[in-house]
């Protein structure tokens, strides 16, 4: 059995995002979080150029690629400069720890 | 010249309110004056707006698109009760001179007293509907803010939120008809559809007609929404007396009244607010009877006496209710300010502490008796002749009999918790040691007219009948002179009854020693009827509901990361299913 | 085939730096998924991103990560869960299906759209608009290790003024 | 200058001027840190932005021609979605400014806040312009990228950086799923350019598939229930005048990205509008619910919100649903008035945090019994207070009533049972949200004083006159509510076009 092109691509994308999701849901660890923000937005850039692959338009998908890319790496240095200053202040990144504020 | 007296009618008092917020608690002298002067100015421009109360729009001010225009008219029906809001709204200011003399924020006081005087001329004076229920709303904000002006107090601040939530409750009613007329008319105009009710479908007029029904019963204390106004009494008397017994309470018979030639032929619309009134009166005048509290009294009265007006007004007798809304205004703000000067004298609302008072205040004792006397219904006071043109048009063609017959009772009834009132208070032994001194000069000054207005209202009727017959087309009220009026009053066989029924009730309570296993027997009601025959519980209930479920669904802010994405995650399957099932793959 | 592969091998790499331990290692791991993710992107005929790819994704984005957590240190944290695994696996499955079932028939018949200009015209002319923007997203992302990494503590907060508009 | 360069100059003026801002504002802080130069300069450019902004704008409405101005393939379109926003960010936006300068006049970093904020106030104008589906996203993430640093300004509190936490894994992972979306809609029409998606976009399950992905993509930031759960959080704990953003203006600037793109999707199914009124339901009642118990002051204003952007969906989506213009002009107005209510809400809450606990170094939040008695020594917050809760509760005559009376009007207009049925749940929810309105004015007019109270500092001037501004506001809209219709009567317009035309 053979896999088309776009099947695999897709396999990926929604793996990754399926992946990231679910460290969302489960980990503890505000890096881990990040981490997950990083494969979640992998598969979407990948799923900007693949469309753009089908399309035919494959430089205009390249485009939208990297601004999502200086977008995503953005997210992450606030993620992380948040995470520092977690650990600074609230002493742990367990993510435990961060639910003061309910109800 | 009639535009100009709408304007100053409404404008003036809020003028007023504004003056007296800025000009600052540290200035209370300034702040009475200000107050008395716009009330007073309000209540003449009010009462020279009555000779031109004719049939026709005379301020438009076209806001167009979803707001329509809005529109202003002195008919019969408006220039009487902005007289009546005007100038019971100015003696309970000048009553508040004394009353509120050593209160703290009488800015505040005032300002909310002159903006509901305002409102409450606006609303009967607007023939747009969408501005009938925003100056409907604003009344209730004002109660609201009245009732809970002693702040600290928590009884006050819950009475002010009750009475607040279950008048916007109702209010929805009158919402759902100004939205159904708009909607299926394309303007907010009364008088179109009170003119001609066919434009509207069958089915949205019901709406509009039960819709009405509600906020009417709402807003006048009935049933079932009656539960607020006793509560309400926590605010200051002199706005008790203003607002919760003679205006703001009136807008619900207002209401029905208004709209009475639109509605009278949706099925079952008349029957049933026949029944809310009696059901009202009745309710009420058990529960008088057993309370012990002066203003609950009172409180409990009013919700009476509304009841009878309601039942006027299903049971076609426009004239009869409206008449009996101008005498019950008079004599019972004459009751509550009354009760207010005592209150303020003795410091308690309890009557089992009162007794004997009349020595020391025999002024109050004086006009509280001619009050009580007309709310009673006894010759030749103005509560007697009203009364009697109500249960008069019970007798109208096609109206159930025995709903007449509970109206009856009720006079019973109202006659016997009068003469308690009076006694527990004034008369008798003194039950505890109060100091009681007389009402101060304010006070006198605002009690005086209103006690010669209790003796002398129903001459009036005569030219009344011919405002309203002249100004409202719609509504087929017949022209009669006062003498008319009278003598149909005391031919009436209905009249010899009631005034037998209100004998028996004196008599009981001239006799209640003799009936103590009567008393005995009725233990069960009382029990009953102190606790509001129920409907505190009902309200109890729902406010537990509510509060119980928002503190369960707190707990859904778990504060945890890993469930809000979850949630997210949850909505996208919420959102994905429903496409699936709701608009199928194409 | 090399498609299938790749995809193989990327979601090991992504569940490897889920499910590792040491965040380190995570790190790497990610690196790993971001090279296949670029190798990928090349192979779909998109060389010039996956170069920024390769250089941002997995070079410059482990450098940060390396630095955040030699700045906060390992943690061992105990094995639960912030919600029950299972949990999250059928939430997962049901969404993922359901978006299946959406998408599946339509992926392969995608629409021709007009083709513009080379990547240079596009990404420098057609799209100036989003490369400029990439500047305030640059600015917020200064600004905010700026901010929140400023050395200032809680007790250097200026005295109170009166009115101090 | 011609109207398209005013345009161009009113959506890149407060995005070019941040930078700026921020070095002058960095070197002034060195050599005089009283002067504040960051705080007068971004006012300065918000000024000269809504003069700007004023040319274009009056163009728009005397020729009715949408103004589009394209840089290279993407274009910028001035249509009355976009000048309702730019107007009410523009204003709030300037009234924040003016009110943030005493509020966080002793925090450093203050030229960061103002840089971001002005950016913050670009992006929202540019994101309401954006006529392409990427560059919409783009707009997105810049505003979502400069709202992140500011929700957690106060980075040396635990809570406030939790919230920042939560507020960035949330939004991320909706920006996420939004660029999935766009990766759907790409490969399905081949375009990006709203207009011809509009055309191409036709009924499939991954035109459905993109839909649903924008609806909880763009949802998370315009607060759909339960997208919501970082919403309280962040409004609570951003610096006030950030809450009177977060809540006055960015949640719907997440709402008129997410009915630009489902607009262009309009030919995929008639159900988005459907899906609104849905989620209008729903949010109505859990915020009124979750604020009903709530004992701090800005974290009810925030569940409020929940409940109000319930309104505002009600009224676009009967808009969307049934082309009811009475009911998209009411969803519009209620932007605009709830802009002004809750911003108002939210600085004299923020006003009174500031006096009663931060200008005492004090790090607490402002909590319900906090407000006892505060009339006593602030009259003029009080009552901005009071006017703003009783608006947002609906009382006339403030414009909160007449936002929604607009908004039931145009419901009850359509003669959608279904429609009518929500209007009524929607007055229920109106009644129950005075559960908890009232009790705070209530507090506010008690004689005796917080302790708390007796000890707070003065007011400063410039949060005293924002106030006012904005009181002034509400209660003029209450006494006339068309003054507004030149500006929610294109809005509703361009909705129905978008949906319908």
């Amino acid at each position: 059995m053979t896999i088309s092109i776009p099947t695999a691509v897709l396999i990926i994308v929604l793996g990754l995002v399926g992946i990231g999701i679910y460290a969302l849901l489960t980990t503890r660890h505000l890096i881990k979080v990040i981490v997950a923000l990083q494969l979640l937005v992998k598969g979407a850039m990948l799923a900007l150029v693949l469309a753009g692959h089908l399309t035919g338009q494959d430089d205009l998908g390249q485009s939208l690629a990297i601004t999502v890319i200086i977008a995503d790496t953005i997210v992450a240095v606030i993620g992380m400069a948040l995470a520092v200053q977690v650990r600074r202040v609230v002493g742990t990144l367990d993510l435990r720890s961060l639910t003061s504020l309910r109800r | 010249m009639a535009e100009l007296l709408i304007l100053l009618t409404i404008g003036l008092p809020w003028l007023g309110a504004l003056f007296c917020w800025a000009a600052g608690d540290r200035h209370p002298r300034l702040q009475h004056g200000l107050a008395v002067a716009f009330s007073l100015a309000a209540g003449i421009a009010a009462l020279l707006l009555i000779p031109f109360g004719k049939d026709q729009v005379l301020i438009t001010l076209s806001v167009g698109g979803a707001f329509g225009n809005f529109t202003f008219s002195p008919d019969g029906l408006g220039v009487f009760l902005a007289a009546v809001a005007t100038v019971i709204g100015s003696l309970a200011v000048i009553f508040s001179v004394d009353y509120m003399r050593s209160e703290d924020q009488l800015g505040r006081y005032y300002a909310f007293v002159l903006f509901f005087i305002g409102a409450m001329v606006g609303l009967v004076l607007t023939t747009n509907l969408l501005l009938m229920f925003a100056f409907w709303e604003i009344t209730a904000l004002t109660s609201y803010a009245l009732i809970s002006f002693h702040n600290d107090d928590l009884k006050a601040v819950a009475g002010g939120i009750k009475a607040l939530i279950i008048t916007q409750f109702g209010g929805l009613g009158l919402l759902i008809g100004a939205l159904v007329l708009f909607a299926n008319t394309g303007s907010y105009d009364i008088l179109t559809i009170i003119a001609n009710p066919g434009i509207l479908p069958a089915g949205a007029l019901a709406w509009m007609a039960f819709g009405c029904l509600a906020a009417g019963a709402a807003k006048s204390a009935q049933f079932p929404f009656q539960t607020w106004l006793p509560d309400a009494m926590e605010a200051p008397t002199p706005v008790s007396a203003l607002i919760h017994a003679a205006t703001m309470v009136n807008a619900g018979v207002y209401l029905l009244a208004r709209f009475f030639p639109a509605f009278e032929g949706v099925p079952g619309w008349r029957e049933a607010v026949m029944a809310v009134g009696m059901l009202s009166a009745l309710l009420a005048a058990v529960m008088a009877i057993f309370a012990t509290d002066l203003k609950r009294v009172l409180a409990y009265s009013t919700v009476s006496q509304l009841g009878y007006m309601v039942y006027a007004v299903g049971a076609g007798g426009i004239f009869a209710a409206q008449f009996h809304l101008l005498s019950h205004s008079v004599f019972k703000a004459l009751l509550f300010l009354g009760a207010g000067a005592v209150i303020h004298s003795v410091g308690t609302r309890d009557m089992r502490q009162m007794g004997g008072l009349g020595k020391n205040m025999p002024f109050v004792r004086l006009v509280f008796v001619i009050g009580a006397l007309a709310l009673a219904g006894l010759p030749v006071l103005n509560g007697f002749w009203s009364k009697e043109l109500i249960l008069e048009a019970g007798l109208a063609h096609g109206n159930p009999l025995w709903m007449l017959f509970v109206m009856l009772v009720v006079s019973g009834l109202t006659a016997f918790y009068s003469f308690r009132m009076v006694w527990l208070v004034f008369y008798g032994q003194p039950r505890a040691e109060l100091h009681a001194h007389d009402a101060g000069p304010a006070m006198k000054v605002a009690l005086a007219p209103l006690a010669i207005g209790t003796l002398t209202t129903w001459l009036l009727a005569g030219s009344f009948s011919r405002l309203l017959s002249e100004s409202l087309p719609a509504h087929q009220i017949a022209a009669h002179s006062t003498g008319e009026i009278l003598l149909e009053v005391l031919t009436a066989p209905i009249t010899l009854i009631a005034l037998l029924v209100i004998a028996l009730g004196l008599v009981c309570w001239w006799q209640r020693d003799r009936l103590a296993g009567v008393k005995r027997a009725l233990t069960g009601l009382q029990i009953t009827a102190t606790n509001s025959f129920g409907f505190e519980a009902v309200n109890r209930a729902v406010v537990l509901g509510a509060q119980n479920s928002a503190e369960k669904l707190r707990s859904t802010q778990t504060g945890v990361l890993g469930w809000n994405v979850a949630y997210l995650v949850i909505a996208l399957i919420g959102v994905l299913a429903i496409l699936l099932l709701g608009v199928g793959l194409p | 085939m090399v498609h299938g592969l790749i995809a193989a091998v990327t979601l090991v790499c992504a569940i490897q730096a889920v499910r590792a331990t040491r965040l380190l290692v995570s790190a790497l791991w990610l690196a790993g998924a971001s090279a296949l993710v670029a190798l990928e992107m090349y192979l779909l005929g998109a060389p010039e991103i996956a170069v920024i790819e390769l250089s941002v994704g997995a070079g410059l984005v482990t450098v940060l990560f390396v630095f955040a957590i030699n700045l906060t240190g390992e943690e061992n944290l105990d094995a639960r869960r912030m919600i029950p695994r299972p949990l999250a696996w059928t939430m997962l499955f049901i969404a993922g299906a359901l978006l299946l079932i959406f998408i599946l028939p339509g992926i392969n018949q995608p629409a021709t759209g007009q083709v513009y200009g080379a990547f240079r015209e596009i990404f420098w002319e057609d799209r100036q608009l989003d490369t400029l923007l990439q500047i305030i997203m640059i600015l917020a992302g200064v600004l905010g290790v700026l901010g929140l990494l400023s050395d200032q503590k809680t007790g250097q907060i200026a005295p109170y003024e009166e009115h101090g508009a | 200058m011609t109207a398209n360069t005013a345009f161009l100059l009113a959506v890149g003026l407060p995005v070019a001027a941040s930078p700026v801002i921020y070095l002058i504002g960095r070197i002034a802080e060195r050599k005089n840190p009283k002067i504040d130069l960051a705080r007068w300069l971004a006012l300065l450019i918000l000024l000269a932005d809504g003069y700007f902004l004023f040319i274009a704008g009056s163009e728009f409405l005397t020729t009715h021609h949408e103004l589009l101005v394209s840089i290279g393939a993407v274009s910028l379109r001035l249509d009355g979605i976009a000048l309702l926003l730019a107007i009410a960010v523009l204003a709030l936006g300037t009234l924040v400014t003016m009110f943030s300068g005493p509020a966080i006049a002793r925090d450093s970093g203050r030229e960061t806040y103002f840089a971001l904020l002005t950016a913050m106030i670009g992006t929202m104008i540019g994101l309401g312009a954006a006529d392409d589906l990427f560059n919409l996203w783009v707009w997105f993430e810049c505003m979502a990228l400069c709202s992140y640093v500011l929700v957690a300004f106060h980075r040396n509190e635990a809570a406030a950086l939790e919230a920042g936490v939560k507020y960035l894994v949330q939004s991320a992972l909706g920006t996420v799923l939004v660029l999935l979306a766009i990766g759907l809609v790409f490969t399905n029409t081949g375009s990006l350019d709203l207009d011809e998606i509009r055309v191409a976009a036709q009924p499939s399950g991954l035109m459905l598939a993109a839909g649903a992905l924008f609806i909880i993509g763009f949802g998370v930031k315009s607060a759909l229930v339960p997208l919501h759960t970082w919403l309280p959080d962040a409004h609570s704990q951003a610096p006030s005048g950030i809450s009177a953003m977060l809540s006055g203006v960015v949640i719907e600037a997440g709402l008129v990205a997410m009915l630009r793109a489902l607009g262009a999707l309009h030919l995929v199914t008639v159900s988005w509008g459907a899906l609104l009124l849905g989620f209008a339901a729903v949010n109505m009642l859990v915020g009124n619910l979750m604020a009903l118990r709530q004992t701090q002051v800005k974290r009810l204003l925030a569940y409020s919100s929940l409940s109000h952007m319930g309104y505002i969906l009600l009224g676009v989506g009967a808009g969307a649903v049934i082309g009811s213009e009475y009911s998209a002009a009411g969803g519009f107005f209620h932007i605009l008035t709830h802009a002004m209510m809750k911003g108002l809400a939210f600085l004299a809450a923020g006003a009174l945090l500031y006096c009663l606990h931060q200008a005492n170094d004090n790090h607490n939040p402002l909590v319900v019994d906090d407000l006892n008695g505060a009339s006593r020594k602030y009259p003029l917050t009080a009552f901005a207070f009071s006017v703003a809760v009783l608006g947002l509760g609906g009382l006339p005559p403030l414009a909160g009533f007449m936002s929604k009376w607009q908004i039931f009007v145009g419901g009850f207009q359509t003669g959608n049972a279904w429609i009518i049925a929500l209007v009524v749940f929607a007055g229920l929810n109106s009644v129950l949200s005075l559960g908890y309105y009232a009790p705070l004015v209530n507090r506010l007019y008690r004689r005796q004083p917080a302790e708390i109270v007796e000890q707070g500092k003065p007011m400063p001037v410039l949060m005293t006159v924002t106030m006012v501004i904005l009181s002034l506001g509400v209660v003029v809209l209450g006494f006339w509510p068309s003054l507004a219709d030149w500006l929610t009567g294109p809005a509703a317009q361009s909705l129905l076009m978008l949906f319908g035309g």
